[in-house]
């Protein structure tokens, strides 16, 4: 029983799920009411759920995301929307300092069962302070989970499985995936976090990626497969924990690893999985592991700039070539 | 000692000196030393460990009627029951 | 001023428990029993008893890095603090937190947290949860003056008068953010007077004097549940130990020491109890050995607490991992 | 003082694995003793000291891999007092490694140009990806025989390369094609063959034999040995080296000997000394040659110090060898099978066991007259084998 909905209803339709449900969940964030979330995810909860549960909050990241892990610490289950990534840098202290090191520093006595979503990514022309990609930085942190919902079924699967995480969870929604649209069938039992999907199957080339890259991933393993290259797609879906298990099988099975992400390489994810492969993969690997990620510059505002800094169809497919070049 | 006991004797000895053979390896009608690749250095040592095994000793001039697996086991046989 | 005896004598009780309790943690230092940073509560002690003599069981309470005196008035057991202390796994935080964040479900002792100024928006959260949950709860945030610099300060009292939310904020006001002085680090050095301006009730208040400190808390609970509103309490008050052990004290004059010597909340407790009820005795002597006896226990029994299994090192980073 | 080195056994070896130690710290050694197992590319081979001796100390562990030159201990002479009391702050290899002798072991420089195209490969690693270096290593296949200019290894190449050679070269393998294609490169071959009626021969050690327990009897190879050595003292110039242009005579004849490692190729180890042995002698060290080389257990003079080749393929059905030179050896004798043969003596014709001797020289060092006479001499002694007892 699926429908097709955009990935921003589809959010809206797991928030407003779990609220009805679940006495305890509410969404608290800056304009998620009244204005109903500069994204438009929250449109209309604010007239169902009121504003005990629908609550805007001032501009005050760092008090309002501190207020989401005090309410979880007492019982609560609070979604806290922060408007970008970028934004969720002055609420840094609180996610980091606090949120994910509750329940470790108190002895196992304190979980934190807060839900943050975030918007992430650029290709809006959004200029350098609210178009970076930054959800590589916290999968650096034990204590949280890092999720990447790409499809419109994990834009839902994942909100529900986040707030049934005793611990901190991170949503990192692609701005530019709002308006995307795709099957959401309700019925069928989520993929559970930590799990990445194989998107498309092949055995010349893994290429790894996750949230809006996954899309120019397989449209690149479309021109690739027409060349007589079978790329095999990876989601990984979660950052943290990262499913070694799905990466390494499919390494065993290409030997050739591209990995494609739209944050920057210097000190990133990209690098994280590729230093897990040589950890535990080396002798699986017939070529050097290639990258597709942004240009390292803060974003720029001009369209044709901002495009050049991004990851593109064109640079996966060419990272390819070079990939298989050599034989 | 029965026939079938010498023959498992002998094979047992060729396989110590030619140990990345099996049993199945060891026609019992082909010609030792070619099929096996045992040269007469080797072929010496299988009939001196076969002398300690069933007292039996095959002198030079005999070394004819010890070619194959089972003219081997006659051979053995035959002296055996001379005795 | 009324006083009652017994009452002294448990405040008395309290306040030296936490001055002997804290010297006994110098030497421990000394000896290397005790590592890390160690903030000693010594000349502030009124304040952690006064206040938690207000607070019910079923409040929350919230703590910073200086806390073993909140700990032990929140009656967490001086044996499991000491535990924390030498890294024991019986310690109130298992070992993983250390001096400056203890913990304690049953006592809802919520840290220990040694961001300053980060346990406030924490409170803010947990009052707002016992608000929507219809919960006759408050919440005790406790800060520094140092914190009154940060912004999660601001942010935190905006959004609890803003949400109408069920908190006492105290302010203990030492005068020092670790070396910087109030006079250094603020344009207004009235803190109550910036929590006014956010539309709450604010006080100053002597935090030399348990009596007080005790009857402003809970003049202030009994105000927060009556119409859901937080209080601010600036105590003023004064550590006479250096801010942690490894501390020259560069920035303050030992006469400015000496003086607020003077006002020890051990001294001044004996005081008001001479000028309120002449001749009345508090038993010190007595006192002393209860203390002592209850340290010496729980200092053995930290000794002979268990190391954790380094094969549990990564348990608690996720609640997957916590088996109890 | 000095210090027990890892020996080159050979121009090819870079280093061995320290196997096994076959002493401790503390015992005596002699000239000679066996004190470790190597393994290298051509076996497990057993290391000898050359002085005599206290084992001070053990430098390296068992199973690791050391480069030729590597210290692996020290011995201290008799007389001299321990490292401990002499150098109570402990030991510095430098300044040991220094006071050494140079390595003497009495062989001669397989190669005369020091800087071979072996040291180099070494440092010029073959770029390969991980995955086709594990294949090839899987596999046995030597990555750089793949290598194409500067471009790197794919698992492609190794799969191809495993698909036109099935049976994985063995080490050993590597190391003998080394020297064949060296040898057939550098030395000038001539070849000689005679028939040599060995009927008599045969028949006297048939009569030997009969006489003899089974553990006693003699092999017509021991009695070839025997032959070719006996055959050296009259014609010495085929017993030697071919060293900086001169050929260099030895005194002591050390035939390498081929022998089957069954499935693994050929190994010619050599039978030390063998101008010394009587005929029982040679067969008893033939004996004990064969099965230890079967064993892997060579000595490291064994691997190094053969003077001359002796190839009996006869049992393999060969009639005739055409050997090569193992340089810096100038000859290699070969026989071939004994088989019955219409043979000529006067008028009468008649069935004879006969079987064809081959040599190979080097050009360089002897010419067919040499060789003639060596083969004639050969046939002669062959029809007297009393002599040979």
């Amino acid at each position: 029983m699926s429908e097709t909905i955009t990935y921003r209803e589809a959010v809206r339709a797991a928030i407003r799920e779990a609220m009805e449900h679940d006495e305890r969940v509410f969404l608290m964030g800056e304009d998620v009411g009244k204005y109903g979330g500069s994204y438009a995810v929250s449109k209309g909860l604010l007239k169902q759920f009121g504003g005990e549960r629908i609550i805007d909050t001032p501009l005050s990241e760092s008090g309002f995301t501190g207020a989401g892990i005090g309410a979880a610490l007492n019982g609560m289950r609070p979604i806290v929307e922060i408007m970008t990534v970028n934004f969720s840098l002055l609420a840094l202290d609180q996610i980091v300092n606090t949120a994910a090191t509750m329940l470790y520093m108190s002895g196992g006595q304190f979980n934190v069962p807060l839900v943050i979503r975030m918007a992430t990514g650029g290709g809006n022309q959004l200029g350098s302070q609210h178009s970076h990609s930054l959800e590589g930085w916290y999968a650096h942190v034990p204590g949280l989970k890092i999720l990447t919902p790409a499809t419109v079924q994990d834009a839902y699967d994942m909100l529900h499985l986040a707030l049934k995480d005793p611990d901190p969870v991170l949503i990192f929604e692609h701005a530019l995936l709002y308006n995307s649209k795709g099957e959401l069938d309700r019925e069928i039992a989520p993929l559970e976090i930590g799990k990445a999907s194989v998107r498309r199957p092949g055995k010349d080339i893994s290429i790894i990626t996750y949230g809006i890259s996954l899309f120019k991933s397989l449209e690149a393993a479309e021109i690739l497969s027409k060349e007589g290259i079978e790329a095999e797609v990876i989601d990984l879906r979660s950052l943290r924990p990262l499913d070694d298990a799905t990466i390494m099988a499919s390494v065993s099975k290409t030997h050739r690893v591209l990995i494609v992400d739209e944050g920057w390489k210097s000190g990133s994810i990209s690098a994280e999985i590729m230093a897990r492969i040589n950890e535990q993969a080396f002798y699986e690997l017939d070529a050097p592991m290639q990258r597709v990620c942004s240009a390292e510059v803060p974003f720029p505002y001009a369209n044709h700039l901002e495009q050049a800094a991004l990851p593109q169809v064109e640079k996966i497919v060419a990272a390819g070539h070079k990939l298989m070049e050599e034989l | 000692m029965s026939a079938e006991e010498i023959k498992e004797i002998i094979i047992r000895e060729i396989l110590e000196i030619a140990p990345e053979m099996t049993e199945g390896d060891i026609d019992p009608d082909a010609h030792i030393q070619r099929s096996l690749e045992i040269d007469s250095f080797d072929f010496l040592r299988i009939l001196t460990a076969l002398n300690k095994a069933i007292g039996v000793e095959v002198p030079e001039a005999d070394y004819g009627k010890v070619d194959t697996l089972n003219h081997m086991v006659d051979y053995f046989v035959t002296h055996l029951e001379k005795r | 001023m009324q006083i009652d005896i017994n009452q002294a004598r448990s405040y008395y009780r309290q306040m030296l428990l936490i001055r002997r309790f804290e010297e006994k943690c110098m030497e421990l230092y000394s000896h290397e029993f005790i590592r890390g940073f160690l903030h000693l509560y010594i000349g502030e002690e009124a304040i952690a008893v006064g206040v938690m003599d207000a607070a019910g069981a079923e409040d929350a309470v919230i703590a910073t890095y200086r806390e073993h005196g909140h700990a032990l008035a929140r009656g967490i057991p001086a044996k499991a603090i000491m535990a924390e202390l030498l890294g024991k796994v019986e310690g109130c935080s298992r070992g993983r937190g250390g001096s400056m964040h203890f913990f304690d479900a049953k006592t809802r002792f919520y840290g220990g947290l040694a961001i300053v100024a980060g346990g406030l928006p924490l409170a803010v959260g947990m009052a707002l949860a016992d608000k929507r949950m219809k919960r006759d709860r408050v919440t005790v945030c406790f800060f520094g003056e140092g914190a009154v610099a940060e912004g999660e300060f601001h942010e935190s009292l905006n959004l609890a008068a803003l949400w109408e939310l069920p908190i006492l904020f105290v302010c203990e006001n030492n005068r020092y953010a670790m070396g910087t002085a109030l006079e250094c680090s603020e344009s207004e050095q009235n803190i109550a007077k910036k929590a006014s301006a956010y539309n709450i009730s604010a006080s100053q208040v002597d935090g030399m004097d348990v009596f007080a400190v005790a009857a402003s808390a809970k003049d202030a609970i009994a105000q927060i549940k009556k119409d859901g509103y937080p209080v601010f309490i600036e105590c003023l008050t004064y550590r006479f130990r250096a801010h942690s052990m490894f501390d020259a004290e560069l920035y303050r004059d030992k006469t400015e020491v000496e003086q607020w010597k003077q006002k020890d909340p051990l001294i001044v407790l004996k005081n008001k109890l001479e000028t309120a009820a002449p001749g009345s005795q508090l038993g010190e002597d007595t006192l002393e050995k209860e203390v002592a006896s209850v340290i010496e226990e729980a200092v053995a029994f930290a000794k002979n607490g268990t190391l954790e299994e380094i094969a549990d090192l990564e348990k608690f980073v996720y609640s997957t991992e916590v088996r109890q | 003082m000095s210090t027990f080195v890892m020996p080159s056994l050979g121009a090819d070896m870079q280093s061995a694995v320290l196997m096994e130690w076959k002493v401790k710290e503390g015992d005596r050694v002699k000239k000679g003793d066996v004190i470790a197992e190597v393994e290298t590319s051509k076996g497990v081979i057993e290391i000898e000291v050359f002085e005599e001796g206290i084992v001070e100390k053990i430098l390296v562990t068992e199973e690791t891999e050391a480069k030729v030159g590597t210290p692996l201990a020290i011995i201290r002479s008799v007389d001299e007092s321990s490292a401990a009391e002499e150098e109570p702050t402990g030991f510095d290899m430098a300044a040991e490694t220094k006071e050494t002798e140079p390595l003497s072991i009495p062989i001669p420089p397989v190669s005369d140009e020091p800087d071979e195209p072996d040291e180099p490969v070494e440092t010029q690693r073959v770029k390969s990806s991980p995955l086709a270096r594990k294949k090839a290593k899987e596999s046995g296949i030597e990555l750089s025989t793949l290598a194409e200019g500067d471009k790197p290894i794919h698992l492609a190449q190794v799969e191809s390369q495993k698909r036109s050679v099935t049976p994985a070269m063995s080490g050993m393998r590597q190391a003998i094609a080394k020297a064949m294609s060296r040898s057939n490169a550098e030395i000038p071959h001539y070849y000689l063959s005679t028939s040599i009626n060995m009927t008599s021969a045969l028949r006297w050690l048939e009569e030997q034999n009969r006489n003899r327990t089974i553990e006693d009897r003699i092999l017509p190879a021991a009695l070839l040995i025997r032959a070719v050595v006996r055959t050296l003292r009259e014609v010495p110039q085929l017993n030697g080296f071919w060293m900086d242009d001169t050929l260099h005579l030895s005194e002591a004849v050390n035939p390498g000997i081929a022998i089957a490692l069954r499935k693994e190729g050929l190994i010619t180890p050599a039978l030390l000394n063998a101008e010394h042995m009587d005929l029982d002698a040679t067969m008893r060290s033939f004996s004990d040659l064969v099965t230890r080389t079967r064993s892997g257990k060579l000595r490291s003079s064994e691997i190094t110090q053969q003077t001359i080749t002796i190839t009996n393929l006869g049992d393999l059905g060969v009639d005739r060898v055409y050997g090569v030179i193992y340089p810096p050896q100038v000859a290699l004798v070969g026989f071939g099978r004994i088989m019955d043969t219409p043979w000529a003596e006067g008028d009468a014709l008649s069935v004879r066991k006969v079987m064809q001797a081959t040599l190979a020289g080097d050009h360089r060092a002897t010419d067919g007259r040499t060789g003639g006479e060596f083969l004639n001499k050969l046939d002669q002694i062959l029809q007297r084998p009393e002599e040979l007892l």
